[in-house]
């Protein structure tokens, strides 16, 4: 497997710089608290406002739809600053990060027109509705159906893991547009769902923890006009396909965990523990590893190539990682984890902890990582 | 061993199994508890298992104590039997009468300090404190250690949990009365430092034991492309691993308290609690990744037992003091480490 | 699973105290020298001799064969002392381990005459003949054939991986009797092959360190007489798995590396090293955690249970704790590998490596073991 | 880069896959190597490579230079090619000119002394030297650090090997006179450490190119149960690992490479250091799980590679080295590690 390797230009780097002064200063403002898997747990409208007028939704995209046409590695570099932050970017997270390039390659001008300007002034959320109740990993197993009527689709059936669903204005869904054939990967295609819509009932699904990040979503004769159909009829899930490259590869593969180790590595300087800086060294090793493989996915994204089996490895090992970070933190340093702990170590350890499980199955789990790696593999 | 603890475990175990629902262990993170479960338990005498018969106990010893504190775990009880009623076996470790009223008690670290007969300090994640009337923990006065009763009524307190969910209050009092103290030897101190460790390793190995048997069961019902998943090689490699760390752990505490029991428990204490720290670390990921997203949610029992694993391990007298300890006693020691494991040491202590 | 907890008693303390003594005196003499893995590296027919001039050989089996009836806990003891101690006991293992508790159950009165008192004097080694080339982990694809000739049986075919065949007398090898049915595990059968008899042509497998432990053993037209059948013709497959629980629970599936361990935490004190002797506690706790399950099923199996699951379950987990060690040595120590160094820590490091990946393939893969262990679990 | 890495990589790589057999890397083991290949490397001036113009060079810098130590990596080429290139290499950092006949170096650890002009000392496992002319190596004087050029003739040799079979021999000297020496800076020591930490990283990584390889094309080839091993779950989770740990080595050189190319490697070497240590041990374990028994045989190719990462891993400035010259710099800023990660520092020696 052959990536490129990426140097970071001094735009680039003035352009993180940027970005970083922004974030220090709304954190000392006190405009957020830094969280662990801040991109999933991080949900405020206001924040996302903020980012917006700064240029940094949509901001890879063309400038008619009010895009900003910088590189992928800007937008590499912002999302990274975001972990490493641990701001509040789950609003606008999905539609930056999947809804926009689906339309940009599959939708119609209108639809772009309509949604895209919309998306960048943080004014516009979506929710992602692939998986179904007792799916699991077996995407292709969709039962949620839309019948043809006049001038749209009627859409009965439900979706679930819905990630803030709650606060969305739409969900990109994948429905049944045929009947089921021998092959149950045709006759899928993606409807642009308004959740306003009569018919749509959203229910939490609450995390371990109590908290609500995951939305039952149901569908109950909910109408769709045809224009919200989204590229091909049927050609559903290879279009699904394209998106998953984008949400494997990514920084959130790496850094859900990070501020932890931030922490953890200031507090082992404030000890003077030359011995803990040793051991932590050797997650800081990883972390440069995996992202020098993540930068490299991105870019070959941005040049358009094929990067399933890469972004799958990501996935799997930088998931990995986000695991381990707080179980060698804990051996580390003498730390009690605790929610609503005041000291931010504990609540970093907290979060990490109980957010851990979920990195190795969101987006994918790892056990079918593995399958799609190796068949990559022995393909060739 | 003593002959009733067949017979109390599985009247707890019933008792458990027909009263804690998921929705009973739930109620804490509402900030309330299930008091009838620990008024059935008293009707039944449970908090008097091991306490002595001349202050009023139920007959039992330590090794029944310990298997109902494995069941504590196995269930997730949300009421204050382990704190109670090891709280009572300080006491009358100490030679002081044990408690009837919910009692709880905190000794791994931050004693006290005693001060003309009062007691002033702070004391961090005092399990159950804000339910329980009387506190036994440790004082110094100075330069000597006491075990002391301490009236909850005096205290200050600010109500905390741990990531399970369970109390663990900050509790601090101003030159408050002590309700009574005893002096106590470092001997004694260790001997109590081992009973606690195995108290903890006890509510882990049921917490294990039931994350195993939710995984188990789990494989079974879901399917996923047309089999049920126990069929796939990778979810047979996590139920191995589950499989292997219950097994070990299990064994580990009956060990444990084989050894307690013949008066020999050394290393193995510190053994014990650190391989069972690695194994719930093992266990909770395995179990999880079975259980897939379903396991995730607040709806599902599975976090009930991996959360209260994540809490405990790092409670009272963790597997960072029990290795630094080994590491000491080994430095001091001319004997291999081989000698050392094969090798009953008797207790020095009590 | 539940298993007994077995604590050793005064008269087991006092026997390992005995078999140490002796270990120490013959190590002191220079009679061997400790090595890691020397149950399958270190095999000496001359120590072979003075391990059944003590009696400990055979130490379970009945009298009236020459054993000592001695409990399988005490044999337990002697085992483990062995090898903390490094000792090379390779040349009598498989017909103590195996061989003997084989014929003790399906062996005739005529065979347990012959063998096991040779056995018990150190005077006859066996080999294994179970694994044929290319059959890999489906060992029941036998096809090494015997067929019946006036007065016993013809054997053609080869076997593999035969550990110390070299060395040994004898083989009890697996053959097929019957033509390949629908069910390949039966028409098997046990017999038993003097290793001299023309038409055996035993050839060097040798290990990746160049050493020479395994065998490849080929049989052209070897006659082997009715009497050495073992057991019941046919039932080759089901003696042959009741073989297996004694081969996978025993202490050499978690003592492989222990001389390093012990070598290693023996510097750490020498340094004063407390942190170093923090870390490799960790170590000795999992080692005594193996130690009571194995030592629990001993139990089981010397009472007649069922050990199938939790005797896969100690070799796959001791056989991982077996690669571990060195791999955490090496992290806590300065230290070189080398096979050939005079100092015993870089040479028990380098016997540790370079034996390790064989801990997870000999006697049954750990991916064999899981499915196993998981087809107990969830029968329950 | 230079333009001709690709050439000179695909010379090199044509030359070793004719010429290097198994049979001629098992010739280590019979204490003897191969001439003939090193002679072939001669002849296309492949020694010459990123030697400077004025000394003779063939073109080339160290990026092509590191391509081609990778290539030693992955074919486990038994020659002392990294060791004679990476003598001149750093004889040209100290404006000593670089030799034309065996030179092998050693840098690390145990300075000799020089005293009145004669070096007297001993050196651990310095790579073929019983086959090499000269040795590269530091001495110091009166507290000053040199690169002193030595005569092999004047040295006492004892032959060792590391567990790939490799010569690693222990040598000394007693009075040996210095052929030439340089006084060198902290700052171009650090360099050297630099880029012999680099290169060792590009023959870990040629190595796990190959031992993935192998993997690969094994689990094709093997059949068991029935159908070929790839198609096995657990055999897709080594070789997905596998993979993941080819990938992330490949890119942790090319980074560090790319960054020396811009005169800003820092941490970077640390960190690739590390990763390849840690990768070596995923890589060799999950190979060797894969290839199974056969893959433990001599007669198979496996171990070239596997012993060869497993000696390495401890050689020149090792994890250990690295990960305490990292805590100490950390220790010594007041930057984030984010920032550390994040900002490039330029090289502040040469």
């Amino acid at each position: 497997m052959k990536l490129p390797t990426v140097q970071f230009t001094k735009e680039q780097e003035m352009f993180r710089e940027e970005v970083r002064a922004f974030l220090q200063e709304e954190l000392s403002k006190g405009t957020f608290q830094t969280k662990c898997d801040s991109w999933l747990s991080g949900c405020d409208a206001n924040f996302s406002k903020l980012v917006a007028e700064k240029g940094w939704i949509g901001m890879t995209w063309p400038k008619k739809y009010g895009g900003g046409e910088r590189s992928s590695i800007d937008r590499y570099i912002l999302t990274e600053e975001f972990l490493a932050f641990g701001a509040p970017v789950a609003a606008h997270w999905f539609a930056d990060r999947q809804t926009g390039p689906l339309l940009l390659r599959f939708g119609t001008e209108e639809q772009r027109n309509f949604f895209l300007p919309k998306i960048v002034k943080g004014e516009c959320f979506f929710a992602i509705g692939l998986s179904e109740p007792n799916s699991g990993s077996d995407l292709a197993s969709v039962k949620t159906k839309a019948e043809k009527v006049e001038g749209g689709w009627v859409v009965n059936g439900a979706k679930t893991w819905s990630s803030n669903a709650q606060h969305a204005h739409y969900m990109v869904t994948l429905v049944r547009t045929e009947p089921v054939s021998e092959k149950k990967h045709s006759g899928l295609s993606q409807l642009i769902i308004d959740l306003n819509s009569e018919g749509v009932t959203i229910s939490p699904i609450r995390y371990l923890t109590g908290e609500h990040h995951f939305n039952d979503v149901f569908f109950d004769n909910v109408f769709v006009p045809d224009e919200m159909v989204v590229g091909t009829l049927g050609n559903g899930w290879a279009q699904g396909l394209a998106e998953l490259a984008y949400e494997r590869s990514g920084p959130e593969r790496i850094l859900s965990t990070f501020p932890l180790l931030n922490e953890a590595i200031e507090e082992l300087k404030r000890q003077h523990n030359l011995e803990g800086l040793a051991e932590a060294s050797k997650l800081v090793a990883e972390l440069w590893s995996l992202r020098n493989l993540s930068i490299g996915v991105a870019k070959v994204l941005e040049e358009g190539g094929e990067v399933m089996v890469p972004a799958a490895l990501v996935k799997s090992i930088g998931t990995k990682f986000e695991q381990k970070v707080p179980e060698v933190v804990r051996l580390l340093l003498d730390v009690y984890p605790q929610l609503q702990a005041e000291q931010k170590m504990n609540r970093f350890l907290a979060e990490s902890i109980l957010h851990a499980p979920g990195f190795t199955i969101r987006g994918g789990t790892s056990e079918v990582l593995y399958g799609i790696i190796a068949k990559g593999v022995i393909a060739g | 061993m003593s002959e009733m603890k067949d017979m109390i475990v599985d009247v707890v175990e019933k008792i458990f199994n027909d009263k804690v629902e998921k929705e009973t262990v739930d109620l804490l993170e509402e900030n309330t508890w299930p008091q009838h479960i620990w008024d059935i338990m008293f009707e039944n005498e449970l908090q008097q298992v091991a306490v002595r018969e001349e202050h009023g106990g139920a007959g039992g010893d330590y090794e029944d104590l310990f298997h109902l504190y494995r069941l504590m775990g196995k269930y997730a009880a949300p009421i204050p039997y382990v704190e109670h009623t090891f709280a009572n076996v300080v006491l009358e470790n100490a030679n002081i009468h044990p408690m009837k009223e919910l009692t709880t008690v905190h000794l791994h670290a931050n004693p006290l300090a005693i001060v003309n007969a009062k007691v002033s300090g702070a004391l961090h994640y005092v399990p159950w404190a804000r339910y329980a009337k009387k506190l036994v923990t440790l004082a110094t006065d100075q330069g000597k250690e006491f075990i002391v009763l301490l009236d909850l009524k005096d205290a200050q307190m600010k109500h905390e949990t741990n990531v399970a969910a369970e109390p663990r209050d900050h509790v601090s009092f101003t030159d408050a009365a002590v309700v009574t103290c005893q002096p106590i030897s470092q001997e004694q101190l260790v001997f109590l430092q081992n009973l606690q460790t195995i108290a903890t390793i006890c509510k882990m190995t049921g917490a294990i034991d039931r994350a195993f048997e939710l995984s188990v069961q789990f494989s079974k019902e879901r399917e996923q492309f047309g089999r049920p998943i126990h069929r796939f090689q990778l979810v047979q490699q996590h139920l191995a691993t589950l499989a292997g760390e219950q097994a070990l752990t299990a064994a580990a505490m009956e060990n444990v308290i084989a050894r307690l029991q013949q008066g020999e428990v050394h290393d193995e204490v510190a053994f014990a609690r650190l391989k069972i720290e690695d194994s719930s670390r093992i266990v909770a990921t395995s179990a999880h990744q079975v259980h897939a997203a379903l396991g995730v949610t607040h709806e599902h029992r599975l976090h009930h037992y991996t959360r209260r694993l994540w809490a405990w391990r790092d409670e009272d007298y963790t597997g960072r003091f029990w290795k630094k300890e080994l590491a000491n006693r080994w430095l001091q020691s001319s004997a291999n480490i081989w000698e050392q494991l094969t090798t009953k040491k008797h207790m020095e202590h009590i």
